[in-house]
């Protein structure tokens, strides 16, 4: 047996899953072949995600994939567990009805920027305030994929494309910014050219309880080629990345040898070596804030004038709706007893017939 | 003629009272409470409340009149009623509303104390109707309930402001004696009722008593009535109304089906009150989400039920539209789902508190490609339990969605239900014993084309759905063209297998003949009397009344062609009409009622003699 | 003639509106008889709105009222020009077509909780972050009033209505919060029980160029009376509200004995008279920052902790969607020349048939 | 057969050739090329491309096939045709996707070069399909074109990877050979399009004309073929696909009714391409809008009608669900709204390349309460522009939504288009001649029944509308019954009259007889074809297309009844077919394609003899 992990896999796809028997990576790649362009960001996702699952010490069955229509939502096929392929927009309602049915499930919805944020803003608004708990992974490439390169939300102003021949005319939505509007209690950034980073968001992400939101800033190659090059693994990122580390004073640049200063209420750059300011005026990142408006001047930070923010934004507790809702239903059935069907029906003022 | 107490005492086979007052008169409340006085002593029952439709007009308004109307008697009673025997009317406004729908003849009982000169001007009236000749057609009698019931209640120990809401019952009081009704049960619901208040117990029963009283020495009444009794089915009855029977269908089938019920939903009149009440019943595990749109609602629930529950979503026409692509999506994965629509009057925002029945056709083909689903729609308020029960057993057994159609009238209107003995109604546990070997998650049951449901958190099924076009049997994406023909073949011909695990139609009046009624939903009262009562004249008419509209029961077209003339009878432009010259050949005929309002039996009538007198 | 603006209203309905003609309140009262509760808050907006309409110096058949479906959304029924009661939800997607097809009409938006948070907030969103120059007010009752009081998005969490009989689970959306993280570039928030400050506050909208975003807090007399007792105009309210004013310190309370310091981003109280804290320490109140980082903190402001912030939030300049469609029109103009239909049909290869 | 050159010239009525290659060759460019070409000297054409579903799978592979397939000939080619005559395959998995559909004893230019061990595994292959004995049926011209192109285009100066680039190129110019086609106008079209860069421009037309004469002097050709001409009108051509002409028919309609164009609207395919084109034409004042949804962006092109522009919105099924609401909104507002539906297969997510027609119910039914709009379909590519320009005519005329149907064939299909002269064209000009006194929003115009359309700007006509009942002729909201009633048969009975508005029905080939063959939508090309074949074979069979489906023209009827048997073509389940059993008596019998795949004249052929063949 040359291959002892394929056959595992294997295994597993005829005999039924085994919660104790230890999954690996291969348990959750799929039969059906990838088919996303050659080099499209997608596919590292795909790879860090087919990793932490198996680390989670959750059993196979127990995962659901919930996407929208993109080429990003073509993601639950690819994943060896249960997966639902929806319709333009609603990944996140469909996957609250999944998790409000059954609040077991580890549920995770794969969206697009313009999934998710343009015909579907306003369920991912939603879900993300009610906290449900479940992964909303939005793939951000700032243009429509698989229709073939229209703007989208997100697509800087001006940007030319095949609906915009002339340059957009308005401004991108940030993710990140409308994820903590609806206070969030765990909204990040991470980006698919670096596995590493991404990997550990995603790690982060799964082990929240309740809604976890992740921007992935993921390339097209081909109808947006190097959106993200300023951010992107290839070149040296030190001076053009900010890694957010909970606790810790927002440094950049090679050594830490500059910072992020707040000065009422408007951030700067400044630089610690040339003595411009200490490490004592820098910002504090603080995660677990109760008021996301730190997280949310974090996030406006953009490049070219600085650089951009990736990790956890915020990531605080809050009960989460699937939680709350099982403990209205018990509290009634403490209160009223376990449904009864023939005392429902026979409630209110009965008469007899004969 | 039997007299009793001094009074003759009428035997009546049926009677219709409407209570009609101010929003904030407490009509809703009496009614209901006479109606089920009425059914506990024998009657068959069926009201229609009437509310304005503003939130709150200002009072003594003609926009603020709020009525409630309800016929009882013999087993004939199928409707509220086409027009009112008795009006109460407690102000003005209500006898301007009212009036023009009361029988000729039939008795106006006024509270003439609020017929003041700012009320009558509220109304709209130049000149005081109780004391002019425009109610000379009418039998009045002119009620100072007011003062009466600030007098019966004076000892109570509440405010005079306080007193003054018992009016409501002084009035239920007349009305009670006037049918010959006892008031025990009804001291017995207020014991319950006003537990909390002794005071407020003490001045509404006293209240009660008054008019009670008031209306057997008056000189004012001659006689009163007794209906006969019903002969209903024997077994235990309530009251519901088609919202509360259709949160009652979904729960009880959601039980039988061993699954939880996951309702999603985002309100609307006039179907909000589902919503209401499924939320009250947390103890059944019920899981309501009030979602931010229809669109969310209706892919919650087809989220549930991917995940293994009963997912359930209602709604009413702007809802239903919304949710067109969603029910598409629900089609192609083959899962089940449970579409309550609750018409109102369109097209658009139209008119939300009237009723109409135009979405059949919406409910038949209002998705894009071909997209096939069950339509179900409730005859009466009651019915409304059994074909939400229905819809559940379908959408389960079936993979597929189940659009339910019900509408404002059927809401709101209330009749006896004969409460079901749960374990005798159907098991609905779909047993899918499947090993993981011989899965695949579009293989098909062989009778029935139903793919297996197998759930998240089940292992060795882990499968992937979605709405792009499946391959058959094993589900994965194809594009493949011969493939593509034979799955839209086989979505269309799963739906028309239910044909044969429906009850097959019937046929009431003539088993042939001249004329068959036929219609759906909230019609069936009225064409149910009227066709009762021209069969009984002698005529060679019948009514047939569809509850499945798709597809049609197996014994449908043949029986059609029992009989020369098809008369069809909806609240629309012909929908179903054209379903049924698009399937069937024979001789169609058509009443259409667009008014916002329930049929009429003699609307019904005057068509099919009208019909009866053609060559 | 004992009321001589009534006949001159009336004159104008029959004889058609003259631009130059000075306009009055009652030439804004539509005929229709105004039908909301007795003493729902939605009458002084009304109210409000006839005043300022007349003094905006535009002619009374260049306004448009457009709204979707709510007790509030019956709004343009009563204001004697042009207006659209939608559909639910869509009064901004019905406005943005009012106004790119005619950029020179002074576009109004009507909406309410339900209608704009809840079915309609991603046409909100989009509409702000484009800028598309109308004023969008939102009447914020916390409640469903025309469907007669289910909890919406903007009910505090925990709140028993008719759909929520074990109060609800859902954390309340944050109007100014998502209007600002949309970047819109005119936001404030107003209250119907304060007409003048309403007034102010309208007015400043409807100078705005761009998307003017206002919350108006309105009581539901009948379904959720009180909502916002802690900041209506009955009591005393120096204590629990901010007036905002730019470029002011962050002062309330009698006296403005209070104020509002931020440290490390997380604001505070802080009192004045005390000596705990002097003006310097206090926020500034910046309306025209590049960031809505300030703005947001402020939003996020609640009772019974804090005070709650009334005003305008943020107020800046930005080139509008209307004009930028119009500008790159032009420029197609002066590039191409004028749309000529035959030249257009005989683009590309043609070639003759005889 | 003439001798010319050597080589015989072979006179063929009509050719059908298939352009094959992976995703990046080129296909489409110089498919379109050929089209244009073969126009030019004369041809009827009709063409179609077949994209790979996904957006750039793996080159070589099967999913990376690109095919573009034209017929041309005399009048008689309607549709890109049944079967290829001559496959052009640049490599194996070409080859392999493109076989099944070839004539046998078609030609087979392949290239050879491409036949590598890797590519052919890509493709599937076991062994060389050139060498071994699988292609016996066919006649094989092996070309080493990579090599060739090579060499033809190595002076240049471009890099050897630049140059591979050119060998579409050289495919072409031996497909022009075979065709007795002329280099000359695609010289001149090269030298337009590659005016920026003289290298490339020499690149190509090297390459093209070492194709050209590879052709003339190898011995791999014994013949080359020469079309007929065909009788087109006279005037002047271009080619153009279904969606840009039904851009251009926006465009030219709403400047013909002195409005501008706003068009809103959310990618989806296949109606993407609208979008794009009509962005590109903002010198026509045109207002394109990409909104964040199809709700909005059907909102929008409603309130853009409101503000007095021509609103419309163009999407696919799933989008066209998403609208339903919003399509009632324009109804009962009664403003003009086009709706553009360019069909793809479904239900749900379907298969978005794939064609369909099954949103034909949708569009007339697909909205809660009685929600009657026109509906219309275009027939072929060119037939997008007229019936545009109809949708906007009849939408501003008559004050009602438009909603017009094309499909994914059509969008991407090619034909010659006889450009009108603009003039020409109906002037469209709505003139509300109006003061403010005779205005009120919903007095109708008594022939048309339209209501005045004044818009936001007028002073005077200050009005209030919105989606609730309107009171007749105030237009104020009203809850009144028999109003309703009465607004509800206005608004059908406006749609209704539009039939005598618009051109009546014809028919082709037999005046009466045995068997006419309804059709709608795409299908014309096929059913022409196979019902002309059959006509001149001496059959009683006639063609009746349908433009107009609501409401359909007034002759329709009465057509239908000169004929025994009526077959209805389309490519659904039998959507039209259901709307025409519901409204007239006559034998219907079916031919329903649901692959996906345009519809072919054999198909039809084969329906047609079957039905006359019964008894
Ligand atoms: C209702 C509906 N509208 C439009 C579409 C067409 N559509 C499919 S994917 C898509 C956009 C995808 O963009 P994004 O979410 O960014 O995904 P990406 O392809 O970039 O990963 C659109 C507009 C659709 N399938 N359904
Ligand atoms: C598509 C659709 N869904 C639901 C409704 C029912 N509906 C009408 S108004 C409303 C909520 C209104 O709430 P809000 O916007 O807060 O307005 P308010 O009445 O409180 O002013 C709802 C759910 C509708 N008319 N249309
Ligand atoms: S189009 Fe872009 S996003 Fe889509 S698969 Fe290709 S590279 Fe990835
Ligand atoms: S229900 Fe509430 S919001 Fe609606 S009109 Fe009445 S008081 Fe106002
Ligand atoms: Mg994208
Ligand atoms: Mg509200």
């Amino acid at each position: 047996m040359s291959s002892p992990l394929i056959d595992e896999a294997e295994k597993s796809e005829t005999t039924g899953g085994d919660c104790l028997r230890i999954l690996t990576r291969k348990d959750f790649q799929s039969p059906q072949t990838v088919r996303w362009c050659p080099g499209c960001g997608d596919y590292s996702i795909l790879a860090q995600i087919q990793k932490i699952l198996p680390e989670l010490g959750i059993a196979r069955e127990n995962f659901v994939f919930v996407s929208g229509i993109g080429c990003s939502s073509r993601f639950p096929y690819y994943v060896n567990t249960y997966g639902f392929h929806g319709i333009h927009g609603r990944a996140p309602s469909i996957a609250t009805g999944v998790k409000c049915a059954n609040p077991d499930l580890s549920v995770w919805v794969v969206t697009g920027d313009g999934d998710g944020l343009s015909i579907g803003t306003n369920h991912v608004i939603h879900t993300i305030r009610r906290n449900i708990d479940l992964n909303i992974l939005l793939f951000n490439n700032r243009i429509y994929g698989l229709t073939k390169g229209q703007y989208s939300p997100t697509s800087e102003f001006g940007k030319k494309t095949k609906s915009s021949p002339m340059g957009t005319i308005e401004q991108p939505i940030r993710p990140i910014q409308m994820a903590l509007a609806a206070e969030g209690t765990f909204v990040a950034r991470t980006i698919a050219a670096d596995p590493n980073h991404m990997r550990q968001t995603l790690e982060a992400a799964a082990n929240h309880r309740g809604t976890s939101f992740i921007e992935i800033l993921q390339n097209c190659r081909v109808f947006n080629d190097r959106a993200f090059e300023e951010s992107s693994a290839g070149k040296d990122t030190k001076d053009d990345r900010i890694l957010l580390r909970h606790g810790e004073p927002i440094r950049f640049g090679t050594g830490g040898g500059r910072g992020i200063a707040v000065r009422n209420m408007t951030p700067q750059v400044v630089d610690l070596e040339s003595g411009e300011a200490s490490v004592g005026e820098l910002l504090i990142h603080d995660a677990q804030a109760d008021s996301p408006a730190l997280a949310a001047l974090l996030a406006a930070l953009e490049p070219p004038e600085f650089p951009v923010a990736l990790g956890v934004f915020r990531n605080i507790e809050r009960p989460t709706y699937d939680e709350l809702m099982l403990s209205q239903i018990a509290a009634s059935t403490v209160q009223r007893g376990r449904g009864d069907v023939a005392k429902l029906l026979n409630s209110g003022t009965t008469w007899e017939v004969d | 003629m039997i007299a009793t107490g001094g009074k003759e005492l009428v035997q009546v086979r049926q009677a219709t009272v409407r209570f009609a007052g101010d929003s904030g008169d407490g009509m809703q409340l009496v009614g209901g409470q006479f109606a089920d006085i009425a059914s506990m002593t024998g009657s068959a029952i069926c009201s229609f409340p009437d509310f304005p439709s503003d939130i709150r007009a200002p009072a003594g308004t003609l926009g603020g009149v709020s009525g409630y109307q309800l016929s009882f008697g013999d087993e004939r009673v199928t409707t509220p009623g086409d027009a009112p025997f008795v009006l109460v009317a407690m102000n003005p406004a209500a006898l301007k509303v009212c009036l023009p729908e009361l029988q000729k003849g039939g008795i106006i009982i006024a509270n003439e104390d609020e017929f003041t000169p700012t009320n009558l001007k509220k109304a709209e009236y130049e000149s005081n109707p109780l004391e002019d000749d425009s109610l000379d057609d009418y039998r009045v009698i002119c009620v100072p309930m007011t003062r009466l019931n600030d007098e019966a209640t004076a000892a109570s120990g509440l405010s005079k402001s306080q007193r003054a809401r018992c009016k409501n019952f002084f009035a239920l009081g007349m009305a009670l004696w006037l049918y010959d009704h006892p008031l025990q049960p009804l001291l017995e619901w207020m014991m319950r009722k006003f537990q909390r208040s002794a005071e407020v117990m003490a001045a509404n029963a006293a209240s009660l008593r008054a008019g009670h009283n008031f209306a057997n020495t008056a000189e004012l009444f001659r006689v009163h009535y007794q209906v006969a009794r019903a002969k209903l089915p024997a077994g235990r009855y309530r009251r519901v109304t088609g919202n509360e029977a259709l949160a009652l269908g979904c729960i009880v089938g959601a039980h039988r089906t061993g699954r939880t019920l996951v309702y999603a939903s985002y309100p609307i009149t006039p179907a909000s009150e589902v919503l209401h009440e499924l939320a009250k019943h947390k103890e059944f595990d019920v899981r309501v989400i009030q979602a931010e749109d229809e669109i969310a609602a209706c892919c919650a629930a087809i989220g549930a039920s991917f995940a293994g529950s009963v997912g359930v979503t209602g709604t009413s026409g702007p809802g239903l539209s919304l949710k067109a692509e969603a029910i598409g999506l629900a089609v192609m994965t083959e899962l089940p789902l449970v579409v309550l629509n609750v018409q109102r009057a369109g097209p658009s925002t139209g008119m939300p508190t009237k009723t109409e029945q135009a979405d059949l056709l919406i409910s038949m083909f209002g998705r894009h490609g071909e997209s096939p689903a069950v339509v179900l729609a409730a005859a009466s308020a009651a019915d409304c339990f059994h074909m939400a029960f229905e819809s559940v057993r379908l959408a389960t057994k079936y993979m597929t969605p189940v659009l339910l159609l019900s509408d404002s009238f059927l809401a709101n209107s209330a009749e006896p239900f004969r409460i079901p003995d749960p374990v005798s109604l159907p098991d609905l546990r779909t047993g899918w014993d499947l090993t993981p070997g011989d899965f695949a998650p579009y293989r098909r049951a062989s009778q029935t084309l139903a793919r297996a449901w197998m759930a998240p958190g089940s292992p060795g099924f882990e499968h992937r759905i979605g709405g792009l076009e499946k391959e058959d049997e094993t589900g994965t994406v194809s594009y493949d063209g011969e493939n593509h023909a034979k799955m839209v073949r086989l979505r269309a011909e799963k739906i028309a297998r239910i044909a044969s695990d429906i009850p097959p139609v019937e046929v009431v009046g003539a088993e042939e003949g001249d004329v068959l009624v036929v219609g759906w939903g909230s019609t069936y009262g009225a064409i149910a009397a009227a066709v009762e009562q021209l069969h009984q004249e002698g005529h060679r008419v019948a009514h047939l009344h569809l509850r499945y509209l798709n597809p049609f029961p197996q014994n449908f077209g043949q029986t059609l062609g029992r009989f020369s003339r098809i008369l069809v009878v909806e609240g629309n432009c012909g929908q179903l009409r054209m379903m049924l010259r698009s399937q069937f050949t024979a001789s169609f005929f058509a009443l259409n009622k667009l008014d916002g309002r329930p049929l009429l039996i003699r609307e019904v009538r005057t068509a099919i003699e009208e019909l009866l007198k053609r060559e």
